[in-house]
């Protein structure tokens, strides 16, 4: 058997400063013209080389959808899974490797709705990987029908009279299944991307990145009113650790604050300095950043992104007891093992 | 012998001690715990017995027995349960005090057996054993009523021991360890324990006391006691061991294979990790994850779990990564009796996956050879890089029987055989394949071995996804020759015919070893001639199996389902086999297999139409 | 063949006014002795004739587990189905039958642990059904496992060193995923339980109810802080629509206000009225019912009881289209829908 | 004919068409849509090509063909994808205009294939379509290029329309409904056509037009064109209707099972609701629960997605209620080869659940005959109270032939019979019987029928949870017996033996009908003698079919499989059927059966050892 193939040129890569290329796999890439899956590959494999760590022990798990294509451009370790598992797979990787950095890519189908139950658990248990969500509120890999984000009333394949589900927020669904790193970013806007996907690898523990991604064949413009340079001022809240939520053009600046009834309101920001809530990223509890999360049904309107929250807490995999793995292959403690209890000899 | 009781009686733990002072003594024996479906059906009532029978001799046992010679009954239930279990002339030791008449209604005996003609086919002892504990404890320091109740299950062990002269020491000493911190409790039990056995001493009632003199006809060595859950995470112990590589169990509990998840949780500091998954699923994607990162991946459950877990081990067989998955079997369909036995999963374990997706199947024969499996399944598992399903069952995993521990030099070592960087300018081809049709195992972490895998069909050689129609044809033909090339290392089946003459050939598969050689055992004791062999290797079979069939007239087929195995020998070998099935949930009896192989010999030769 | 069978008495109670026993079936109950599920079978059975639903229009769908013998004991129609998986049968029955009133029994490892995932989608979708939770925080019908509610640190018979994962909250989890009645009630007050019960039969849509249930066999007294005597009026913090939120001994009565920096705190009653919360139940904004959701983190802390969340939203199951349903055996519709398109004859 | 182009190119809308225009013709047909996997490769490159072929003649067609002997190539990529495919002397129309440097470069040509000697086994006919296509719309009011590009699908329509005399009027009126609404788009459209007419007509370019005469030896009645996805979808309505049981579907897209989906959406008015589950164990479950509720519920996937359902499938066969499964196969394992077909699942719906858990399996033979199986599916479901598993696959989903609509009164009428409420002082069964094992079916709201079911072994008669062993022996053959009881009303297995003296039979199931039909005939065409049947039940088989094997000296059993139907057959009947499988994912190939049912043939008669 020979493992190996005769190819021009770049080595192991360990040896020099990695660069972008040495995060592009020789895989061409198969989505859609347009499809804002393009320009997310293109930030991660620009921040990848910033992020310190080898190609080797970097590892991308997919699931399936559009998204799950994401394992082969990346010149990593992959794995393109099966539809919405990619989480338990990096949840086995993750308790036994802890020295790799890994990363799960999923669709809104994968998952929210196929594979739902495994990201709330993976949340809870705070499993060191960081997941990004392309958020494109339709099934695109099979053509077209709803997804749990699909707004109400949409029309697609599945749907012809129009979707009658209300659907997820998912950054409130994972705020309230324990989530200790939240954010939400745009396929259009490199910077702030590169910028919440770096906070999310630096942290230790699950993180959940929703990114609203365009799909120019199934749901065009879904996200147009947040990206787009005529609309986006009015709609995005950026929400930045440390300063006061305000959004909007300078001249009609407006801002996020604790309204009369105890829940949150929009108002003028001008005059009203001081009720103008200041974003905490690290507030333990949780509520405020819901309350955040909730300030937007969907897209259409004025909507927060950045990161919602980010906290520490003790990671999945951690041994619970005193010196795990000691006996990893030691014949001995294995003998001892097999002896113990009452044992009698027959000669 | 069996002990009955309510669940809270505590007939297990009287059940596993007896076992236990039993197995010291060197005698052979085989145990079936018989536990109720409901966690604590109300006490006293039918649903609510508990009973544990052990089967023991000098010469080597094969199975718990088919109908106990002794039956304790600690209530009117456990005697109600048992009785038509018993074969006349059976003795019975009850519990007299707890034949009130509250009880006996939860029973639904309007008389009390004891005073009717119930049980004039039997040898009755009346033992009030409540009122002897309760006895036996008075005057000892800080001991109350209750504790001195709750010890009625050791005044009923003293007094078997008693009977089957068993030596004390191994109990005395057990409950010492485990009631070390809780002084009362433990010199409750003592004194019930000593008192049951005084009891049997001094007393008339016993006509006969039963010795068994220890086993003799066995191979020398060391020798402990195993039921079939320990054996099999000392095996998959085993195998991480002499692997080098750490095991991650995943799983998701159920009955009965939950034990095995909290046999090895207790290993950690051996390198075990273990992952308690919110389903099946995840609990296969989990083990499957740690066999991408390069440890050893196990997933274990029982039939419903299966069903969950089959996309995912479609996958591991796509991916072709080493992983074991371990089935303890119990009796289907759907829910169906969680706590009875069955090997209903074999077609499950070959055909239930989408696709053509065959992979290795083992299944072990006896509470002690889930060790020797579970090795080799770890074994084949990562040798040939793919999943392996492991089949045992709810009997295996809860009978013990001793078993000589296995000096480790007696195990192989395996070899990961992890793939190591190309050389420089050349680039890495995760599906080249070896001789075996074996391709490499790339962990991540090397430089230079960087690569994508998935479950789309994939490219000869270079695993990249591939529609190419021949691709798809060849790479389906090598995944099966991969599977079926390893029956050219495993033993060949080994056929028992002491003559070499007979005509009639058993063959089973699975936990009903012990009772077929017992069945044949009887059939030969009758002066007739059988063959017997038994399959460990359900995919690939062992590569002579087809002739061995093939040598004999006739060929029976005992299992305890429709008939599963069967169907696999007669579509590859065309050979008349006939299906022998038993579907109660329970294991075969030898008696019952004993009538059948002798009808079978006795049944005119089919003339071939 | 015979489907019928002679028995003493009962008919088939249309005629006359139901009671408890009706809804009593006639196989025996079969938990442990002590386990909280009698209590909470008793209080349901004694509610049922209260709600005006005969019989044969209630079906009660379980999943495995204790908790799921609940529907053998109830003498209406009932499905013990499989693990994890009772509410899509119930989505299923709901969706074809709006005429019947259908309860889904859950414990904490069926409904989070494997069913985690059908219990966020039934609640988004907000299907009519109602799902009572019995959370022992334990596995009880496979003798003594953790949950996804155990606590971290519990030593079970799967965590031998301890749990490491950080349990759910059920109420902020169903919260997240866009509830729109969440309640929680304990098995040994009666009253309560009956009351919330009461409201979630009410509720159209899906509700969900936890009940805190003790395991006395494997997890005995986890919620005695909150049912016991000389604990429980210091512990519960119970909610209720309208009133000021307030709790413990009337001498120390504390209760929940707003703090300045934008979450909840507890302060003592006396000298804070007119910041104490008022609880309002049909707020929109899940956010407050969220905040008090985390007040506590376990029942060994100070935690609301009662109504968290009761609104109105569109439930699943009803038709998206103008006349559904027109043609069901209809056979001519069908004839020409087989005739759609272009036909030609062949003579 | 095959359409070749890129995805962007609108090809199977072009295909579609020519297929409409054909079967109104009455020529039979079929066809055979070949999309590429991406959802868009990149445009002019081979992954991104899209192709669609059909077969037609005036007698009765029964594959899309093997080889297509007209290639119409909308770019060099559709060229190099399709050559390999074309037999020699075969006619390749090509878009001259597409065979830019760009596009020969992206599809991996160094020189043009128009311009060196690649083509010249061919008959090469270059065409500008692209410029003729823009140069139509000229002038047209508010055409602008961009339509006027997209529209050169039209023309290549238009073109072959008249090659093949296919009628103008379907076409042209298609055109008109689809862009009423957009007067530019429906400008372009038509005269794209109609140039592509009139270029054939008027040029001297071409030099054979082919002329087909209508079909002639067909069953009189009204006929329309419908692909496998679309008769499903009708026999299930046509089931609902005749049980006046409102349709439920509940399903999670998944190709090529989506379509189906979609289809059933559409008929809400017609009593249909559709579910989206979360996942596939959900939509069986929304399924489960509405056969619990009285109505008809049916479930709908491919491959992965019937691994997921299988635990709710055993729950639906203890419950014993109705429920459809439709597993529209494609190429496995795991994820495999989505878009391509295949028959691996046959042993995974017999055998993938946990337990022993038979339950009735039907399979499709052509896209029409879906129609048939999918009412026949829903009957024995309803009749018989159990899930029924309907095996179609890729190929009968997207492929369409005429077919003879069926008037309503030939459909039986389907009695749910509903159990209605005991008399006064007798309680219900649910788990009675009548004759042919089946018990009541009790949707919730008969008062007196309250009762409750579930997955735990339940005794006889009552439905009551039963530990007992004798009655769960006795229950699983019941429930076995239950299945197999329904072949005593199937129709024998017919056998197409003209002159009843041929030695080798070959016996298909599924979507290979076609192929085998076709493959036979050739064989017969030489002067052979061959026997040919298709099994369109799986389970139970046919009662006569161990009959018709053993009728036959040699017996060859084709499949899209490494061979799975031979399994049961051998298994059942010990017959040496042969396999011959085909794992390409593509359909079998009439040239290459005809060999292969020759080389058997005359192949010397084994004989027995
Ligand atoms: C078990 C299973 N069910 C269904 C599918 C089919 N499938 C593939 S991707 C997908 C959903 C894609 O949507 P999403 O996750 O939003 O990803 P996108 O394509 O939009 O990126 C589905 C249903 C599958 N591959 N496996
Ligand atoms: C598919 C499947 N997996 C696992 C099981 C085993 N099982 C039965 S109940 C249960 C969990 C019980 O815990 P919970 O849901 O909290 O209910 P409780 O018994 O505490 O009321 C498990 C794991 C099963 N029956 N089916
Ligand atoms: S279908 Fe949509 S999401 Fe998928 S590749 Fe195309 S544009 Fe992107
Ligand atoms: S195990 Fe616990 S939850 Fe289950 S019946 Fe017993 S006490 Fe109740
Ligand atoms: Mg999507
Ligand atoms: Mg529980």
């Amino acid at each position: 058997m020979s493992a190996t193939l005769h190819v021009n040129g770049n080595g192991n890569g360990a040896e020099h400063r990695l660069t972008k290329a040495d995060f592009q796999s020789d895989q061409e890439t198969r989505w859609c013209p347009g499809c804002g899956d393009y320009a997310i590959l293109n930030a991660v494999q620009t921040l990848m080389p910033d992020l310190g760590v080898p190609t080797e022990k970097t590892v991308f798990v997919t699931g399936i959808g559009c998204a799950g294509r994401f394992a082969y451009y990346m010149d990593t370790y992959g794995m393109h899974s099966i539809h919405g598992r990619a989480t338990t797979i990096a949840t086995g990787l993750a308790t036994t490797r802890e020295d790799l950095s890994i990363w799960v890519v999923s669709g809104d189908g994968d998952a929210l709705s196929i594979g739902g139950n495994h990201l709330i658990h993976a949340l809870r248990r705070n499993v060191p990987v960081k997941i990004l969500l392309f958020n494109n509120q339709i099934y695109g890999l099979t053509k077209g029908q709803a997804s749990p984000t699909s707004e109400r009333g949409k029309i697609t394949k599945s749907t012809p009279f129009g979707s009658q589900d209300r659907p997820f927020n998912p950054i409130a669904l994972a705020l309230g299944a324990e989530a200790s790193f939240v954010a939400r970013t745009l396929d259009r806007d490199r910077k702030h991307m590169t910028e919440v996907l770096r906070q999310a690898a630096e942290h230790k523990g699950a993180s959940l990145v929703e990114i609203y991604q365009n799909c120019p064949i199934f749901n065009d413009g879904a996200f147009f009113n947040l990206t787009e340079k005529d609309t986006k001022v009015a709609a995005q809240i950026r929400l930045e650790h440390g300063q006061p939520i305000t959004f909007g053009p300078e001249e009609a600046l407006r801002g996020v604050a604790r309204a009369d009834d105890g829940g949150l309101e929009i108002v003028a920001a001008a005059g009203n300095e001081q009720r103008l809530i200041v974003h905490d990223q690290h507030r333990e509890d949780p509520s405020l950043a819901f309350a955040l999360a909730r300030l937007a049904d969907g897209p259409t309107e004025p909507t927060p992104i950045g990161i919602f929250r980010q906290v520490q807490r003790p990671v999945h995999g951690a041994a619970a007891s005193e010196n795990p793995g000691r006996a990893v292959g030691d014949v001995g403690a294995l003998d001892q093992l097999l002896h113990a209890g009452d044992t009698w000899t027959i000669a | 012998m069996r002990f009955a009781g309510d669940s809270g009686d505590g007939m297990q733990l009287a059940g596993g001690r007896f076992t236990d002072a039993t197995a010291v003594l060197g005698n052979d024996l085989a145990t079936l715990p018989d536990f109720p479906a409901e966690i604590r059906a109300p006490a006293g009532t039918i649903p609510g017995v508990s009973a544990f029978q052990i089967h023991f001799a000098s010469r080597d046992i094969l199975t718990p027995g088919d109908a106990p010679n002794v039956l304790v009954a600690m209530n009117p239930a456990a005697l109600k349960a048992n009785l038509a279990a018993l074969p006349r002339g059976a003795t019975i030791i009850v519990n007299e005090d707890a034949f009130t008449r509250r009880n006996l209604e939860k029973a639904g005996y309007a008389e009390s057996p004891l005073d009717d003609d119930t049980l004039s086919e039997f040898t009755v002892h009346r033992v009030p054993m409540t009122s002897l504990t309760t006895r036996a404890s008075e005057g000892l320091e800080g001991v109350g009523t209750r504790d001195a109740g709750r010890a009625k299950n050791l005044f009923a062990l003293g007094l078997l021991s008693w009977l089957y002269d068993r030596p004390t020491d191994v109990t005395e000493r057990w409950i010492e360890g485990k009631f070390a911190s809780k002084p009362a409790a433990k010199a409750a039990n003592l004194a019930a324990f000593q008192a049951g056995w005084s009891f049997g001493e001094t007393t008339e009632l016993l006509d006969v006391q039963y010795k068994i003199l220890p086993a003799t006809d066995v191979e020398s060595g060391t020798y402990r006691q195993v039921n079939g859950t320990t054996a099999t995470a000392l095996g998959l112990l085993a195998g991480s061991v002499r692997a080098r590589l750490p095991l991650l169990l995943a799983s998701y509990p159920i009955t009965p294979a939950s034990e095995l998840l909290h046999e090895l949780s207790k290993h950690e500091r051996l390198g075990v990790r273990t992952v308690q998954a919110e389903d099946e699923i995840a609990a296969a994607g989990v083990a499957l994850g740690a066999a991408f990162g390069g440890h050893l991946g196990i997933t274990s459950t029982s039939g419903p779990g299966m069903d969950l877990k089959s996309e995912t081990i479609g996958l591991a067989l796509m991916l072709e990564l080493p992983m074991v998955i371990v089935d303890v079997q119990r009796a289907g369909p759907s829910t169906g009796l969680p706590t009875k036995t069955e090997q209903s999963d074999l077609l499950m374990a070959m055909y239930g996956r989408h696709g053509d997706a065959p992979l290795p199947i083992l299944a072990a024969q006896t509470a002690g050879d889930c060790f020797r499996s579970a090795f080799e399944a770890v074994q084949i598992a990562i040798e040939r890089r793919t999943p392996v399903i492991l089949l045992t069952d709810g009997f295996l995993a809860n009978s013990s029987e001793p078993w000589r521990i296995p000096s480790l030099e007696e195990l192989p070592e395996i070899d990961p055989g992890f793939a190591s960087a190309p050389p420089e300018g050349e680039s890495f081809l995760p599906y080249a394949r070896d001789e075996r049709g074996v391709r490499p195992w790339a962990p991540p972490g090397t430089p230079g071995l960087e690569h994508r895998i998935g479950g789309i069909e994939k490219q000869d050689g270079t695993g990249n996804i591939s529609y190419d129609p021949a691709n798809h044809a060849h790479m389906t033909r090598v995944r099966a020759a991969k599977v079926s090339n390893i029956a050219a290392d495993l033993p060949p089946l080994a056929v028992d015919d002491p003559g070499g003459d007979a005509d009639v050939l058993v063959l089973g598969w699975g936990s009903t070893y012990g009772s077929i050689r017992a069945g044949v055992r009887r059939v030969r004791d009758r002066g007739l001639k059988v063959a017997q062999a038994h399959v460990r290797h359900i995919n690939p079979l062992p590569s002579n199996i087809g002739e061995v069939l093939r040598g004999y007239d006739k060929v029976l087929v005992p299992e305890m389902n429709t008939g599963q195995l069967v169907k696999l020998l007669r579509a590859e070998f065309l050979v008349d086999c006939k299906p022998y099935n038993k579907i109660t949930g329970q294991p075969l009896y030898a008696a019952e297999l004993e009538e059948a192989i002798v009808e079978l010999i006795e049944a005119p030769a089919e003339v071939p139409a």
